[in-house]
C-alpha cells in the first residue's frame, strides 16, 4: 500500500449512524406496526379471559401429575403487558439494532402465551402435546426443505419436493411390504428419491429446461405416475403391496428420560432422527465443508467457481443427487414414516408447503427448519383449540396456519434473496 | 515458461472474435494487450485460460502442445488469470474466495480455516496488499475486491499471469500499487499478460505491446511510444484524444442539491451530507473511486434511493420526494452506470427501449394502446442519428455490441428535451471512435443549455468533459476543483485528501503515472 | 417367461346376460375406502352373482359427472349407479332425458327436497342409528371415560356419524349415571375436530393423536383415509387405545387394523347397490327411496371380531336392546342429518 | 461487427484476409423453416414420444399382456399383439373421446376453456416475472362471488349474466390483488403467498358452504342452488359447450392486446424482463406487481365464472377441481404466450376429453392422462433432448417467450 493512501479501511466503513435509512424505517415502522397490533390483541385477550385456572400438560395423556394450573387471567395480563412493552420498545428503538429480532421473539412468546391462557382458562391444554404434534407436522417438511436448501443453494430451483416425497412414499410403502425391513423401505425411498432428482439434475442442468417448468412438471409426472402404479398393481393386490411397517418409536437411552423435552424429543422414530441429523449435517456440509463451500459457490457465481476449477455441473448434480435422498426419506415419512399404508395424493401439498418453508427461510437450513416448525406449530395449535372447544369458528382455525404464515411472510421476513444463480443453467463455450 | 498461442480462432455465430491469432509470451516478461472494445482480448485469454475452446489453433507451453479445455487445466499448467469482470463470490469472506478451488480440509473434508486466514496473511503481506480475511467481498470498495483478485491469482504460484484489465476500478495510488506487484513477479521470473485501455499504464510497465483489432493481431509496438501511436493502431484511423469544446457559458443554477445524505441497505452512509450544483450549459463531472457513493447519488438524484437527510431541487422545484417516473418527466435525462442492468431490457427491442421511458406520452403511446408505428419511426430515426448498429430495429438489444447498447441508452435520453443531463460512466465499454462521437454529443447537450452531471472514475474522461470536477470520497465531496487539476491531485483527492493536502502531497510524491 | 399357453378361454362363465350395470363415481374415486369404494363392490358382487356386464367411469372433478353420465347413457347400461350427492343433479337430468333406463343414487342427502322420477333410486343410510349404538359401545369399552371423534370435512354425511355416536354416549351416560365425555364433537353446537380433508392420513394420524393426548381411548374418524391415520395412531398406542371404524367392516377392508377395532360402522351401500341391480334385472326395479336403516340392516354395527371375547356380555346384550328400541321408535335420534324420508 | 467495419482500412499494416465465412463445427444445423413450424414440429415430436411413454405404461399395466408375459417363451407372438392391442384400444379410444365427432370436439372444448382461462392467469403473471401458483384459489374466489350472483339475485336476462361475470372477475381480482399489494409492500415472495392463500380460498369455501346463504334451500349437504337460467351461459345447440369458450377466446385476444399493445403490457413484460431498468425509466414496479396479480386473479375468476356458470355446477367444494393447477402446466406448455397458453389449453382440454373416454373404453386410469401430460411438457421444455431423438429435427432460432428464470425474477 503506497503511504498515500491513508489506510486500506473499505470506502464505505459503517459510519456512525445518525440517520436510520428509509427503507430500514418503513421496515421498523412495518414490523413495529404489525407487533403492536399482536400486543393489543394479546393484551385484549387477557381482559377478555375467564377467571379461573388454565391447566398445562407437561406429559401428554398425564392428566394427574405434572400438570401446570396459572391463574389464566393474571398470565395472561402480564403476558400480554410484557408482549406491549416489547412492541413499543420495538416501534421507538429502545434497544439497539440488533437485538431487535430477539423483541420480536420475545412479543411472538408473549401473545402465544396469553393466547394459549384465554384459550386453555378452565380447561386443559396439553402442551406437551402441543410440540409432539408440532414435530410430527414439521418432519417431513424439514426433510423436504433441506432438500430444498441443497439443491437451491447449488443453484437448482426444486419446486418438485412435492414429486420427491410422493415417490417416496410410495416407493417406502412398496418394499416394506414386500421385504418387511425398516431399513430396506427407507434406503429405497431415499433412491427413489435420488431417482426423481437425477430428472431433475439431467433435464436443468443437462438439458437446460427451465427449472420451474420442470418443477411442476415433475410433480404432476409423480403424482400420475403413482397414481396410476397405484391403480393398476398396488391397489388389486393392497394386502401384499400395500401393508407397510410402521417404524416404531425407538428411546435413545438418557436423553429420553430428560423430563418435558425428552419424551418429545427423544423417543422417536429413527426417520425423526435421521431429521435431526439432516439439519445439523446439512448446515454443517454448507458452511463448514469444502463441498458445501463449492456448492454455494456454483448457486452464487458459478463462473467464478469454474474459473478457479471447480466443475460446476458435477457439483450441481452431486448436491441435487444428495438432496434427493432428503426428500425421498421425507416422502418416507407419509408412509413407513408415521401413517402406514400409501394412498393417492396423499402428500397433499406438504412439498408445496416446505417449499414456501424453504423460501421464508431464505435458503438457510436453520431458517427452513425453524419456517417449518412454525407451520407445525400453528397446524397443531389449531387442531388442539378444535379439541377443546374455543369460540373460534373451526373453518377459520383450518385456515389459521396459512394466515399466520402469510402474516409472518410479509409482516417478518419481508424481501428475501434467493442464491444469485438459482434458476440459471450454467452453459460454457 | 515460454507461452506460445498459434492460428487460435473463434466465432461467436457469425461473429469472428479471433482470426487465427499468433502470441508468444517469453518468461519473465510482461507482455500489453492493447486493443478496442470487442477488439476479442478478453475472448483470446479466456481460450488461453480454458473458459472458452478455440474452433482452430494451438497452445504450446515450452515448445509443447497442450490441450486446455477448462480453468483447471489451465490451473495445472500454472496459468493463472485476474479476469475483466469479478470473478468473487460476493457473499464469501475473503478468505472462503481465496481458498475456493484449493481448500485446505481436515479429515472429511471439513475446511480449514485457519490455513486459509494464514495464506491470506501471508500473501498480502509479501506484496502490501492489505485485505482483511474475514470481511464478506460485497463489503469491499471495488480496489479492495480487485486487490482480492490479485491475491486469489497469486496464490495459485501462476507461471503465466493474466491481468484483463485490472485497473479500471483503481485509484492511482493503487494502480501504482499494483505496478509494484507486476514488478515484483517478474522479478521472480513469472510472465505476465496485461490488457488496459490505459495507454499511460502500459508505457509504464509493458516490454512488448500487442495490438489486436477486430480480431486479428495487427501489429506490435514499443513502450516508446507515443499515446496517439497507439491510439492510432487501435482504432485504425487518427483519434483526436482532446475533445474540442469551447469554453462553458454557465447560467442559472438548475440542479441544487442541499445536505443530501443517503443511507445504503445496510445501513452504512453512502452519501454523506452533499451539496452540490449544477448551472445550465456546464459539465460538473462527479470523480471519484467507485464506491465512494457516486452511484448512490446519481440515483437518489433520480429518486431511485429513497434521500434520508437533505433536497434536491430542479429549477426550483423541489424533487426531493417526487417518485422518478416525475423527475424524469420534469426533464432529468439519465445514463446509468450499469447499463445492462438498469439502462435498457435486453430482451426488448432495439424500438421498444428507444421509449422505454417515453412509451406513455405521444405520440408513442395515447394513454391505453401504443402507437407501434410512430415507435418505429422514433427508432428508424434514432439508430440513424446515432449511427447504432443493428441488424433491425426489432431485434433484441441484448444482441448488440456493449458500445451499440450504450448508444442507445444514449439516444433514448439525448433526444428529449432536458433540463439535466445525470449520465453514469457514460462511455464505459465504448470503442474509442464511438467516445469520441458521444463525447461531442454531450458537449452539443451542454452547449444548448442542458445542466449535465458526468459521474466517471476515468481521469481521461473527466479530463476531456468536465468544466468542473467535484471529488468524492466516501460519501463527501471532499472538494470541487476547476477541470485543469493535475491528475496525480485529483489522484490523490479521490483517495480522501483534501484540495490544499493533495497539491502539496502531489508535488512531493508523483506517481508513475502522472509524470508520464 | 416359461410355462404353455393355456388353452381355456377366459370367458369361463360362459356368455353373459345382455345386462349393463354401470358406475360413476364422484371426484372421490373408486379408491376413496369410503362410498365409492363400497358402492362399487356393490355392483361387482351383482355383476359376479348374476352374470351380467358392468362398466365404471371414475370422475377426476366436478366438471366430469354430466360428461360420465351421458357417456354412461351412450354405453346403453341398463341401470346406471351415481355415487354421492355430487351426481345428483346430472343423475336426475340423465333420467328425465332417458326414461328406459334405471338409475340409483347413493347417497344422494336429503331426500325430501329430491326430485321425482320414476327411474330413480335413491339409497339413502341412516348411520345416525348405527353410530348411536357406535357410541354407546364406545362409552362402555372407554376406561378413560373419554371418547373421542374427527371428521373430514363439516358435511352432513360425515357429522351424521358424529351425532349419531355423542348421542349414543349421552345415552349411555343417562342410562348408568356415567360422565363419559365426547372430545371432537359438540353435536348441540354442531362445532367440532375436522382434518380439513381427506387424503391427508399423517394428518388425520396427528389429529387422532391430539385426542387422545386430551384422554380419549377409543376413537371414532369418520375422514376416509385420513382416518386410516387414527388406526394408525390407536395401533401405535399398544393396547391403550382402539377405534371403531365407518363405512365398511375395517376388519376387512383394512385388516391389518383389526386388532384396534372394537367394531365397525358398516353403511350397507355394497348390499343397497347389489339389491338395486338385481332388482333391475328382475324387472322388479321401484323408484321408492331406499333407507338403510338398524330395521332392514341397511347399516348397524360390524361384528367385534378381535374384540368378541372382551366386550362384556352386559354391553353387547345392551346394544342389542338399543336397537331394538330404535328400530321399535321407542329411542328417537335427534340428528338433523338424517335423512328425511320423501313424505 | 457489421461488414462494413471490416472494410475500413488498416493503415501500416497488410490488409487481413477477410474473415473466413463461419462455419464452425459448433453451429448448430438450420433450417429455412419460420421458427413458429420449428416449435410446431418439436410439440409435434415431444407428443409422439409421450405416447410412446404411455404406450408403455399401458402395456405394462395391461392384464392380458401380463398372462402372455407368463408365457412369452412359448408363444412370444401373443405378448406383442395383446401389447399392440391394448394401446391401439386405448389410443383409438383417447383419440374418439378427444375428436371423433362434433360431440367429443365439443367435450374437448368444454374441458379446455377453464384451463385456457387459468393458463392466461398464469402466463401473464410470469411475463411480470411472477409465479402464480394461486390461480386455484383465484378460481374457487371467483367461482364463489359468480355462484352467489347468480343463484342469490334474481335479475333480467343478460344483465343477470353480466352481473356474475363481473362479480366473478372481482373475486378472483381480489384474491390475485393482495398477492401482488403484498408483495409491492413488504416484499412477501408470491410464491409463498400464493400457496397460502389456495388453502385459505377452500377453507373457506368449505365454511360458506355451511352457511344457510350458500346453501341449497332445504338440503344441508355442501351445495349450492344452480345458478338461474338467466345467469348461465348460452350454450352450443345440445352440447356442453357454452359462451364460456368464447369468452376464454376473447380472453386471450384481450390479454394479447394488453401485453403487446397496451402501455400497460409494455410496463408489466418490461418489469418482468427486467425490474431495475423499469425502474430506473420511471415504472412503478410495485404497481406493475399489483396491476398483473389483479387482472391474473381477474382471468383466474373467469375460469370461476365458467365452472359456475357454464356447465351448469353448483358450488361444491370439488368446483376447482384441479384447474388451478392444470393451469400452471397450461401455461408453461405454452410457453407464457397468449396463443400458446390457448393451444396448450386445447391440447389438454382433448387430452382430459379423450382421457374420461379411454377411461370408460379401456379401463385404463385417468392417471394416465396426467402422465401423458407430464410428459409432453417435460419433452416441449427440452427441445435438445427431442432433438437427439428425432435427428431430423432443425434447430430452432430465437428462444421462446421470457419465462421467470428465478426466485429473483
Ligand atoms: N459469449 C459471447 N457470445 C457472443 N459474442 C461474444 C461473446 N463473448 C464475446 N463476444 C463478442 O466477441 C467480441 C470480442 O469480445 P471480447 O470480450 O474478447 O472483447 P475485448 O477485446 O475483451 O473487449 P473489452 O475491451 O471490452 O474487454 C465482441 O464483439 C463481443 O461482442
Ligand atoms: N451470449 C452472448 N450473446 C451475444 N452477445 C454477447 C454474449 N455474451 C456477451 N456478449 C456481448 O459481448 C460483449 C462483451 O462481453 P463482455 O462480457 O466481455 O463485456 P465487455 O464488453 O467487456 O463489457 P464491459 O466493458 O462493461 O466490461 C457484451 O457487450 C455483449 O454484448
Ligand atoms: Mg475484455
Ligand atoms: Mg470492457
Amino acid at each position: 500500500m503506497s503511504d498515500t493512501t491513508p489506510d486500506a479501511v473499505p470506502a464505505a466503513a459503517p459510519a456512525v449512524r445518525q440517520i436510520e435509512a428509509p427503507a430500514e424505517r418503513t421496515r421498523r415502522l412495518r414490523v413495529g406496526g404489525l407487533m403492536v397490533v399482536f400486543a393489543l390483541l394479546g393484551l385484549g385477550l387477557a381482559i377478555f379471559t375467564k377467571s379461573g385456572k388454565a391447566t398445562f400438560q407437561l406429559v401428554s395423556g398425564d392428566f394427574e401429575n405434572n400438570l401446570l394450573g396459572l391463574p389464566a387471567q393474571a398470565v395472561g395480563l402480564i403476558l400480554g403487558i410484557l408482549g406491549v412493552g416489547a412492541a413499543v420498545a420495538y416501534v421507538l428503538r429502545r434497544v439497539p439494532q440488533r437485538y431487535s429480532g430477539w423483541l420480536a421473539a420475545a412479543l411472538g412468546i408473549c401473545f402465544i402465551g396469553a393466547f394459549l391462557c384465554w384459550a386453555a382458562a378452565g380447561k386443559t391444554f396439553p402442551l406437551a402435546n402441543q410440540f409432539q404434534g408440532t414435530l410430527n407436522f414439521a418432519t417431513p417438511l424439514i426433510l423436504g426443505a433441506l432438500a430444498g436448501v441443497m439443491c437451491e443453494r447449488a443453484g437448482v430451483i426444486n419446486i418438485a419436493i412435492e414429486g420427491q416425497f410422493l415417490v417416496g412414499a410410495f416407493t417406502a410403502a412398496i418394499v416394506s411390504s414386500t421385504t418387511g425391513s425398516a431399513a430396506a423401505a427407507l434406503i429405497a425411498a431415499a433412491v427413489s428419491g435420488v431417482a426423481m432428482a437425477a430428472l431433475l439434475a439431467v433435464f436443468s442442468i443437462k438439458y437446460l429446461v427451465n427449472q420451474v417448468v420442470l418443477g411442476v412438471v415433475l410433480v404432476v409426472f409423480a403424482t400420475g405416475i403413482t397414481g396410476f402404479l397405484f391403480d393398476q398393481f398396488m391397489q388389486p393386490k393392497a394386502d401384499q403391496l400395500n401393508t407397510p411397517a410402521v417404524l416404531s418409536a425407538i428411546k435413545i437411552p438418557g436423553l429420553g428420560d430428560i423430563p418435558f423435552i425428552g419424551p418429545i424429543l427423544f423417543r422417536q422414530t429413527i426417520l425423526v432422527y435421521l431429521m435431526y441429523l439432516a439439519v445439523v449435517v446439512v448446515t454443517f456440509v454448507l458452511f463448514q465443508t469444502r463441498w458445501g463451500l463449492r456448492i454455494r459457490a456454483v448457486g452464487e457465481h458459478p463462473k467464478a467457481a469454474d474459473t478457479v476449477g471447480i466443475k460446476v455441473k458435477r457439483i450441481r448434480y452431486s448436491a441435487v443427487l444428495a438432496a434427493g435422498i432428503l426428500a425421498g426419506l421425507g416422502g418416507a415419512f407419509f408412509t413407513v414414516g408415521y401413517a402406514g399404508s400409501f394412498s393417492k395424493e396423499m402428500t397433499a401439498g406438504n412439498g408445496f408447503i416446505a417449499l414456501a418453508a424453504l423460501i421464508m427461510g431464505r435458503w438457510h437450513p436453520i431458517g427452513a427448519t425453524v419456517a417449518a416448525l412454525f407451520f407445525g406449530f400453528a397446524t397443531q395449535l389449531q387442531s388442539q383449540l378444535q379439541i377443546i372447544n374455543t369460540p373460534i369458528p373451526g373453518q377459520l382455525l383450518l385456515m389459521a396456519p396459512y394466515l399466520a404464515t402469510i402474516i409472518a411472510v410479509a409482516g417478518l421476513v419481508g424481501r428475501v434473496r434467493a442464491p444469485k444463480a438459482d434458476g440459471e443453467p450454467y452453459v460454457t463455450e | 515458461m515460454h507461452l506460445e498461442l498459434s492460428g487460435l480462432t473463434k466465432s461467436f455465430g457469425s461473429l469472428v472474435a479471433n482470426d487465427h491469432i499468433d502470441l508468444v509470451i517469453e518468461p519473465g516478461e510482461i507482455h500489453c494487450l492493447l486493443g478496442e472494445n470487442g477488439a476479442g482480448k478478453s475472448t483470446l485469454m479466456n481460450m488461453l485460460y480454458g473458459l472458452l475452446q478455440p474452433d482452430e489453433g494451438e497452445i504450446l507451453i515450452d515448445g509443447e502442445k497442450v490441450k486446455i479445455t477448462s480453468p483447471s487445466d489451465a490451473i495445472r499448467h500454472r496459468i493463472g488469470m485476474v479476469h475483466q469482470h469479478f470473478m468473487l463470490v460476493p457473499v464469501f469472506t475473503v478468505a472462503e474466495n481465496i481458498m475456493l478451488g484449493r481448500e485446505n480440509t481436515h479429515p472429511g473434508g471439513v475446511l480449514d480455516r485457519k490455513k486459509a486466514h494464514a495464506l491470506v496473511s501471508e500473501l498480502s503481506d509479501r506484496y502490501g496488499l492489505q485485505v482483511d480475511p474475514e470481511a464478506l467481498v460485497e463489503d469491499l470498495p471495488v480496489g479492495v475486491q480487485q486487490r482480492v483478485e490479485i491475491i486469489k491469482a497469486l496464490t495459485n504460484d501462476a507461471s503465466v499471469l493474466i491481468l484483463d484489465e485490472p485497473t479500471a476500478v483503481l485509484t492511482p495510488a493503487e494502480i501504482d500499487e499494483l505496478i509494484g506487484v507486476m514488478r515484483q513477479l517478474k522479478e521472480s521470473g513469472t510472465s505476465i499478460v496485461f490488457i488496459t485501455h490505459k495507454l499511460k499504464e502500459v508505457k509504464a510497465i509493458a516490454d512488448k505491446i500487442t495490438v489486436i483489432r477486430r480480431g486479428q493481431v495487427v501489429g506490435n509496438a514499443e513502450p516508446s511510444a507515443s499515446e496517439e501511436e497507439l491510439a492510432e493502431l487501435m482504432v485504425g484511423r487518427a483519434v483526436d484524444l482532446v475533445v474540442d469544446k469551447r469554453p462553458a457559458e454557465p447560467k442559472d443554477a438548475v440542479l441544487r442539491v442541499e445536505g443530501l445524505t443517503v443511507i445504503d441497505e445496510r445501513g452504512f452512509t453512502a452519501v454523506d451530507d452533499v451539496d452540490l450544483e449544477v448551472r445550465a450549459g456546464e459539465i460538473l463531472a462527479v470523480a471519484g473511486v467507485q464506491g465512494n457513493g457516486q452511484t448512490e447519488l446519481a440515483e437518489a438524484l433520480l429518486g431511485l434511493t429513497p434521500v434520508a437527510a437533505g433536497t434536491i431541487t430542479l429549477d426550483g422545484e423541489d424533487l426531493t420526494t417526487r417518485n422518478t417516473r416525475h423527475r424524469l418527466d420534469a426533464g432529468i435525462g439519465y445514463v446509468p452506470e450499469d447499463r445492462g442492468h438498469d439502462g435498457f431490457v435486453g430482451s426488448f427491442s432495439v424500438a421498444e427501449n428507444l421509449v422505454l421511458n417515453l412509451f406513455r406520452q405521444a405520440p408513442f403511446g395515447d394513454g391505453l394502446s401504443l402507437r407501434t408505428d410512430e415507435i418505429e419511426k422514433n427508432a428508424t430515426a434514432r439508430v440513424r442519428e446515432f449511427d447504432i448498429r443493428t441488424q433491425g430495429i426489432d431485434l433484441p438489444v441484448s444482441s448488440l455490441s456493449g458500445g451499440n447498447q450504450q448508444k442507445v441508452v444514449l439516444a433514448r435520453e439525448l433526444s428529449r428535451p432536458l433540463k439535466l443531463l445525470v449520465a453514469s460512466q457514460p462511455t464505459r465499454g465504448v470503442d474509442v471512435g464511438s467516445i469520441e462521437f458521444l463525447h461531442t454529443r454531450i458537449v452539443e447537450e451542454r452547449d444548448n443549455g442542458t445542466a449535465v452531471l458526468i459521474v466517471s472514475t476515468e481521469l481521461d474522461e473527466i479530463a476531456a468533459l468536465a468544466d468542473r470536477v467535484a471529488v468524492m470520497y466516501r460519501g463527501k465531496v471532499v472538494g470541487v476543483v476547476p477541470a485543469d487539476t493535475p491528475r496525480d491531485e485529483l489522484g490523490l483527492m479521490m483517495a480522501g485528501a483534501s484540495k490544499s493536502e493533495a497539491h502539496d502531497e502531489a508535488i512531493e510524491h508523483p506517481t508513475t503515472l502522472g509524470t508520464i | 417367461a416359461c410355462g404353455s399357453k393355456p388353452t381355456t378361454s377366459d370367458n369361463a362363465g360362459g356368455a353373459k346376460k345382455d345386462f349393463k350395470a354401470c358406475m360413476v363415481s364422484d371426484s372421490g374415486g373408486f379408491d376413496d375406502k369410503s362410498f365409492n369404494q363400497t358402492s362399487y363392490k356393490g355392483m361387482q358382487d351383482a355383476v359376479k352373482a348374476l352374470n351380467i356386464n358392468e362398466a365404471k367411469v371414475e370422475s377426476k372433478s366436478d366438471n366430469d359427472y354430466p360428461t360420465n353420465m351421458t357417456a354412461m347413457v351412450s354405453q346403453k347400461c341398463n341401470i346406471i349407479v351415481g355415487v354421492g350427492f355430487k351426481l345428483n343433479d346430472s343423475t336426475y337430468k340423465a333420467a328425465a332425458a332417458n326414461s328406459g333406463i334405471k338409475f340409483a343414487l347413493v347417497d344422494p342427502g336429503d331426500l325430501a327436497t329430491l326430485p321425482k322420477a320414476a327411474n330413480v333410486k335413491p339409497l339413502a343410510f341412516n348411520t345416525a342409528q348405527s353410530s348411536y349404538l357406535a357410541g354407546y359401545l364406545a362409552a362402555g369399552m372407554s376406561k378413560s371415560g373419554k371418547v373421542g371423534t374427527f371428521g373430514g370435512v363439516q358435511i352432513p354425511t360425515v357429522t351424521i356419524f358424529m351425532d349419531g355416536f355423542a348421542e349414543g354416549v349421552k345415552h349411555y351416560n343417562e342410562a348408568k349415571g356415567k360422565n363419559v365425555q365426547v372430545l371432537g364433537w359438540d353435536a348441540s353446537t354442531q362445532k367440532g375436530l375436522f382434518a380439513g380433508g381427506f387424503e391427508d392420513k399423517a394428518k388425520g394420524q396427528t389429529t387422532a393423536q391430539n385426542l387422545v393426548t386430551q384422554g380419549a381411548d377409543i376413537l371414532f374418524p369418520v375422514a376416509g383415509p385420513a382416518g386410516l391415520g387414527a388406526l394408525q395412531a390407536a395401533k401405535a398406542s399398544s393396547g391403550k387405545v382402539n377405534a371403531i371404524w365407518v363405512d365398511t367392516d375395517g376388519c376387512v377392508s383394512a385388516a391389518e387394523y383389526c386388532s384396534v377395532l372394537l367394531s365397525s360402522v358398516f353403511k350397507g351401500m355394497d348390499v343397497a347397490v347389489q339389491d338395486v341391480i338385481t332388482a333391475t334385472v328382475d324387472n322388479k326395479f321401484d323408484p321408492t327411496a331406499y333407507v338403510g336403516t338398524l330395521q332392514n340392516n341397511g347399516t348397524g354395527l360390524s361384528p367385534y371380531h378381535e374384540f368378541d371375547s372382551k366386550i362384556p356380555a352386559d354391553l353387547k346384550s345392551e346394544i342389542e336392546q338399543l336397537k331394538k328400541d330404535i328400530v321399535d321408535g321407542k329411542i328417537t335420534i335427534a340428528s338433523k342429518a338424517q335423512p328425511k324420508s320423501a313424505s | 461487427m457489421t461488414p462494413e467495419e471490416n472494410n475500413t482500412d488498416i493503415p501500416a499494416e497488410p490488409a487481413p484476409a477477410p474473415a473466413p465465412a463461419p462455419a464452425p463445427a459448433t453451429e448448430p444445423r438450420r433450417s429455412g423453416l419460420p421458427t413458429w413450424a420449428v416449435q410446431g414440429l418439436v410439440s409435434l415430436s415431444a407428443v409422439v414420444l409421450a405416447l410412446v411413454v404411455g404406450a408403455i405404461l399401458i402395456i405394462v399395466g395391461d392384464d392380458k399382456v401380463q398372462t402372455t408375459v407368463g408365457y412369452f417363451g412359448a408363444a412370444p407372438m401373443d405378448t406383442v399383439s395383446a401389447a399392440l392391442s391394448a394401446v391401439g384400444e386405448a389410443y383409438k379410444s383417447l383419440a374418439a373421446g378427444a375428436l371423433g365427432g362434433w360431440t367429443p370436439i365439443s367435450e374437448s372444448l368444454t374441458q379446455a376453456t377453464p384451463l385456457i382461462c387459468g393458463g392466461l392467469a398464469v402466463s401473464l403473471a410470469f411475463r411480470t416475472g411472477l409465479f402464480n401458483i394461486g390461480a386455484q384459489g383465484q378460481l374457487i374466489m371467483g367461482a364463489v362471488l359468480a355462484a352467489y350472483v347468480g343463484f342469490a339475485w334474481h335479475l333480467p336476462p343478460v344483465l343477470h349474466l353480466v352481473l356474475a361475470i363481473v362479480a366473478g372477475l372481482v373475486g378472483g381480482a381480489i384474491w390475485g390483488g393482495v398477492v401482488g399489494l403484498l408483495k409491492a409492500r413488504t416484499g412477501a415472495h408470491e410464491v409463498i403467498v400464493t400457496i397460502m392463500l389456495n388453502y385459505v380460498a377452500i377453507y373457506l369455501l368449505q365454511w360458506l358452504l355451511t352457511t344457510t346463504t350458500f346453501q341449497r334451500p332445504g338440503r344441508t349437504d355442501p351445495i349450492s342452488p344452480i345458478v338461474d337460467a338467466n345467469a348461465q351461459f348460452p350454450k352450443f345447440g345440445s352440447t356442453r359447450l357454452h359462451l364460456g369458450f368464447v369468452l376464454a377466446l376473447l380472453a386471450a385476444v384481450f390479454v394479447w392486446w394488453l401485453l403487446n399493445k397496451s402501455t400497460i403490457g409494455f410496463e408489466l413484460r418490461a418489469v418482468g424482463a427486467n425490474a431495475d431498468a423499469s425502474r430506473t425509466a420511471g415504472m412503478s414496479v410495485g404497481r406493475a406487481y399489483v396491476i398483473a396479480m389483479v387482472v391474473a386473479g381477474a382471468l383466474a375468476g373467469l375460469a370461476g365464472v365458467q365452472q359456475v356458470l357454464g356447465t351448469d355446477l353448483p358450488l361444491t367444494d370439488g368446483v376447482a377441481a384441479s384447474v388451478g393447477f392444470d393451469a400452471i402446466t397450461v401455461a408453461l406448455l405454452g410457453r407464457g404466450t397468449p396463443l400458446g397458453t390457448v393451444l396448450a389449453g386445447l391440447l389438454f382440454g382433448a387430452l382430459n376429453a379423450g382421457g374420461l373416454q379411454m377411461q370408460l373404453i379401456t379401463q385404463t386410469p385417468l392417471t394416465l392422462t396426467t402422465v401423458l401430460q407430464a410428459v409432453i411438457v417435460l419433452f416441449v421444455a427440452a427441445p435438445a433432448l427431442v432433438r437427439s431423438i428425432f435427428r431430423f429435427l432443425p434447430k430452432e432460432r430465437g428462444a421462446g417467450a421470457v419465462l421467470a428464470k428465478g426466485w429473483n425474477g
